[in-house]
């Protein structure tokens, strides 16, 4: 099956033209590869391609069909584009602009929050404050803006990605 | 004799005491927060207790929790690890007044040594050298001005109350003193309504050495030589080595019969560190002194061969120390890398989470110190320090290489962790010189921060995996839905050999 | 100089040599049989090249194959590891033939110390004290008995073409001497087609020594000390460690002599054991040579200080040695501890099988050197190590110490091994003592067998466990038959934190 | 609720009578058990026991509902006897008597098969050799018997427990 994948800023076309066991001929954006690939742990293909050994790691990302993935020295960010996917990316595209919400880029707790809806906010100030690992770290606004409303309170534990904030 | 303790911490340094319990036949009790009831130290521990919710102050801090366990649990000692309530006088003190055996120095020592200006006054007492500066908090500008002619510039001028770099000015030119003082002296009036100040030599190309002592209760003190931390990211030690490339065998037996001394002083008692700034032309000043068990402790224990844990215990069963000075020798080099939960990528913002895989490195002289395994998640309330790999070789060259190995074999996947930041280190030439001070870090940050790019197909086999591993899945799933074969039966995921085992 | 290896081995001396490999930024290639395509020296190495079917006579037996593969890789040199091709004097001749660099002794040197009888002749030649006996093949019956009244009983009978305790005779009695001839001779007839007997002297209570000996191009050989072998099951090495309780200084002295001897009397190159057998009085007498790295030299490496890989691959160079006799000296003890996939409660039934979890045991002292990984399926084919333990501590005591417990924390489901058997040796008190020989299994075999059992609440607790994951998968399995939630989705066993996850 | 448990010979009544989150209140043949309960690893389950801390690890045995259970220095086969398991176990005794099969107690390979369906063996004679881990086992009878079929060619591969040879 002819799939489309989005790796370091460009899609790649990749499909699978023959598999005998752990050898695969597989195309990608028209160049052929034939790689000996097999899964060994949890997560992690051992791959030998024209001998060469390499073990690649994959963690599923924190959104559908997306994968965060590690060779030796370099990390990707991969997105599967099946069709749902493109109809969903489609969709996002539409409506980016509406409105913004800041989020969290780690795991934490909320130590502050220095906004309430209806609030304006200048460039630059700080809206919430979340702590991790005895680390505190504030979050600001980038533009001026005015608060739409807010989705955290103090105390309260949140996920990497998780919106805080939503401005308009 | 002690035959039971509790480990008033958590992380790798609670099993690492417990390990040394265990070989001395000593039954070790775990103490936990909300946080941590999957945590290793947990499993390690012969018993566990739980002390209260995850903030720290509501559980590891906690000393009335943390005796009553004892006292329940009855264990004859407490050991604090790093951190916590280590270096807390008021727990050695409490401790000793319940009858229990605080594994560590008393609150005498403590105290003495946790507050700056006091432990500053007791080292001159003592004949130790301190960096050139004022004992007494200075509030009058014009003093303060007549004392920085004396020093000699540059000067560091300190908020007396202070503390993170807040109220703190460093001075280069004579020009600059007057407003330098007033601008420290508001910026600590604003931020601890204390607008006292006092003045340091300023060391321009500082090194951080630091000797490692053990004392007993009967009055034998030694060193076990230094170790060289002058790695440091936002005063975070990030990397530590013994012996330090800067040290001289002259000056090396000077500075550790300075830290014997220095721990005289205060009677001490147990394992402590006296950390020293040190300049390049090896003039050295007594910094603090920790007193309690160091974070890179191993590579001391590698290099002399001395199960440091052991000594503790020993020293608070009351016994003479084992080891005489002149019997102690280095042997070899040694370096620590810490590996944290943090993101070099996005200015090492923390990165808690779940531990998906993991690989350990291995093999001859590495030793591995961590605490997660795979399924666990990293708790947000604690220490981002995820293990140390400690590396040992015949000399520094052999030891650097064999470090190198150990971090490319190393894998932690699921969180962002240090580890090609370490592996960078290890190839940076001012590291490889051997020629390098606090500084080091900022100083090579583009060096550092440079990826280095897969030359090969990294990224075909990265599409490639991608795919296939998406493709079983979809495989899988429409097996599951496809058919009604799922009958409630005996089959579970990851039970075949290898197959894609999410 | 050598920039890339092909390792002709698996399993964790293929990954033990790699290590060093990329200690000195030398490329490692690996070779892999049909049934290791998933083996970690594969996934480790640079590069991995397929041989062939899964029996080794047909992959790592198959010199052809290999030679083939270092041509195609560009490898300067092969390193044989232990076992397989280490030993074959052809396979030196023809890597030698071919322009590869093999990492180990020139043919003549195999074949020389590979026969018996040849082997004893040269060192005898070499004045090293060999086991009293004949040097040659006797087929007359009254020379037999002749000889052996010279020698003095105990002798023990073997067949000159024998080997596997077959056509072997212990002789105690001097009316048993005609009668054990007769019988070993037509024993050996009788499976080698070929009467012929030799008669050595039995050594009562015999310790198996070994002395580690590297030696370079220029003629310059060193020895680094002995390793104590004694603890042996069915001639199966199960423990080493060193120094060796028995031994004295002025007796290492003079053996290690005599192993310098041994190898220069064969102009040996490279890494090479030479095996004694000594009595309870510290008479000790030749051996054999294995003309190759041990599996147990780890142990030597840790005391000594010096990676011996390292060291042949220097030799293979055609560098001078790094290290004088004079350098060197023994640091502490060491232990190594076999670990294989046997089931001691089933007379040591090979257990090969799918790896379900491993807890691998790290901290101060403690080295391991293996090769599985969770999800590894250990083949049939071949040698059932996993892994060693190697443990370092200041003295005996404490080396025997750290080891319980190591193997305390070290936890392998899915297969049987030999780790709880081994905890009972570090528990014996003739091991404890340091008093024992090649027959310390054999008369401790009711303390060894002997499990201890647990006085807590053990079954409690595995009750309580299995019920729970019992009840666990069964509502699992009825959730997925019960509604149609499964849409296809992305929902796959295991992600969930610590929850069960077969 | 209640299930029977087969233990170390004997046959185990269990019940849940109480969770709250990883507290769990046991009943084990009328006895009351109180326990802190976490799965932690893969089959690995960290148990605390007045204080004391167990782990306790599970492997799936090769037959259904069965467990290998080890704890520190015990390793336990547990059979679950759910309504199915019973009834299936009565069967199986009915019928035990019938035939008798000679199993492989390793996984290894088939070295040499020295019968065929119809000799008559001896007892302690050798019916099959199998080779692992360079160690050859052979299998004997232990009675005189009839051969009735080989179930296994020489360099055939052979799980542990699979049967080799049916004899009467």
């Amino acid at each position: 099956m002819a799939l489309e994948i989005y790796i370091d800023g460009r899609m790649i076309a990749i499909e699978l033209l023959h598999q005998k066991g752990n050898i695969l001929k597989v195309s990608i954006d028209g160049k052929l590869y034939e790689v000996d690939l097999v899964p060994v742990e949890k997560g992690v293909y051992s791959i030998l391609y024209k001998n060469k050994s390499y073990n690649v790691e994959l963690v599923p990302g924190k959104k559908p069909k997306t994968y965060e993935i590690n060779t030796l020295y370099n990390s990707y960010h991969v997105d599967i584009m099946d069709s749902e996917a493109k109809y969903l990316k489609g969709r996002h595209d539409d409506h980016m602009d509406d409105k913004e919400a800041i989020s969290s880029p780690m795991p934490g707790k909320v130590v502050k929050v220095l906004v309430k809806p209806g609030d304006r906010v200048k460039a630059g100030e700080t809206v919430v404050i979340v702590s991790a690992m005895k680390m505190e770290s504030e979050y600001k606004v980038k533009k001026d803006h005015l608060i739409r409303s807010v989705l955290v309170k103090e105390g309260d534990t949140v996920d990497g990605n998780q919106p805080l904030v939503i401005i308009e | 004799m002690i035959r039971k303790i509790l480990v008033a911490n958590r992380g790798e340094i609670a099993i690492r005491v417990m390990r040394t319990c265990r070989e001395m036949d000593i039954l070790s009790v775990a103490v936990f927060s909300d946080a941590d009831r999957t945590s290793m130290h947990v499993r390690y521990a012969d018993e566990a207790y739980h002390i209260g919710p995850s903030p720290s102050v509501e559980s590891y801090l906690n000393i009335d929790r943390i005796i009553d366990v004892a006292k329940r649990s009855g264990a004859d000692a407490i050991h604090p690890g790093y951190g916590f309530l280590s270096e807390n006088a008021q727990f050695s003190r409490r401790c000793r007044e319940e009858g229990i055996i605080f594994i560590g120095p008393g609150p005498e020592a403590i105290s003495t040594m946790g507050d700056k200006i006091t432990a500053r006054k007791t080292m001159i007492q003592a004949g130790i050298p301190v960096v050139p500066g004022t004992t007494e908090k200075i509030t009058a500008e014009n003093r303060a001005v007549g004392i920085i002619r004396e020093i000699g510039l540059p000067v560091i001028i300190k908020a007396s109350a202070g503390g993170g770099g807040k109220g703190m000015r460093l001075v280069h030119r004579e020009e600059d003193i007057l407003s330098a003082i007033r601008a420290a002296k508001s910026e600590a009036m604003a931020a601890f309504g204390d607008d006292s100040v006092y003045i340091e030599k300023y060391i321009s190309s500082p090194h951080h050495i630091e000797f490692q002592i053990l004392a007993d209760n009967h009055g034998n003190v030694i060193h076990l030589f230094e170790r060289e931390c002058s790695i440091q990211r936002r005063h975070q030690k990030v990397i530590e080595e013994t012996p330090s490339p800067l040290m001289t065998p002259e000056v090396r037996e000077e500075m550790g019969k300075h830290a014997v001394a220095a721990a005289k002083e205060v009677n001490y008692s147990g394992a402590g560190t006296i950390e020293f700034i040190v300049d390049d032309h090896l003039n050295y000043f007594f910094l603090e002194m920790n007193t309690r068990l160091q974070v890179e402790h191993p590579i001391t224990e590698r290099v002399v061969g001395v199960d440091l844990v052991r000594e503790q215990i020993h020293i608070a069963n009351n016994q003479p120390l084992t080891y005489r000075q002149e019997e102690l020798y280095q042997n070899g080099h040694a370096i620590e890398c810490r590996i944290y939960a943090e993101d070099p990528d996005r200015d090492f913002m923390p990165s808690p989470g779940l531990i998906q895989h993991i690989t350990e490195p291995l093999g001859f002289g590495v030793r591995h110190d961590g605490y997660v395994y795979e399924g666990f998640e990293i708790p947000i309330y604690y220490d981002p320090l995820i293990s140390k790999l400690i590396v040992w070789g015949k000399n520094r060259t052999e030891t650097i290489q064999r470090m190198k190995r150990a971090l490319y074999a190393y894998k932690i996947t699921g969180v962002k962790t240090t580890i090609k930041f370490l592996e960078k280190i290890m190839n940076a030439p001012d590291f490889v010189s051997g020629n390098y001070n606090t500084h080091f870090i900022e100083k090579n940050w583009d060096f550092l921060t440079d990826r280095e790019k897969c030359l090969g197909d990294c990224m075909a086999v990265a599409i490639i995996a991608a795919y296939y591993d998406y493709m079983e899945r979809m495989k899988a799933a429409q097996e599951k839905t496809g058919t009604g074969r799922t009958t409630g039966s005996w089959k579970f995921c990851g039970r075949k050999a290898g197959m894609s085992r999410y």
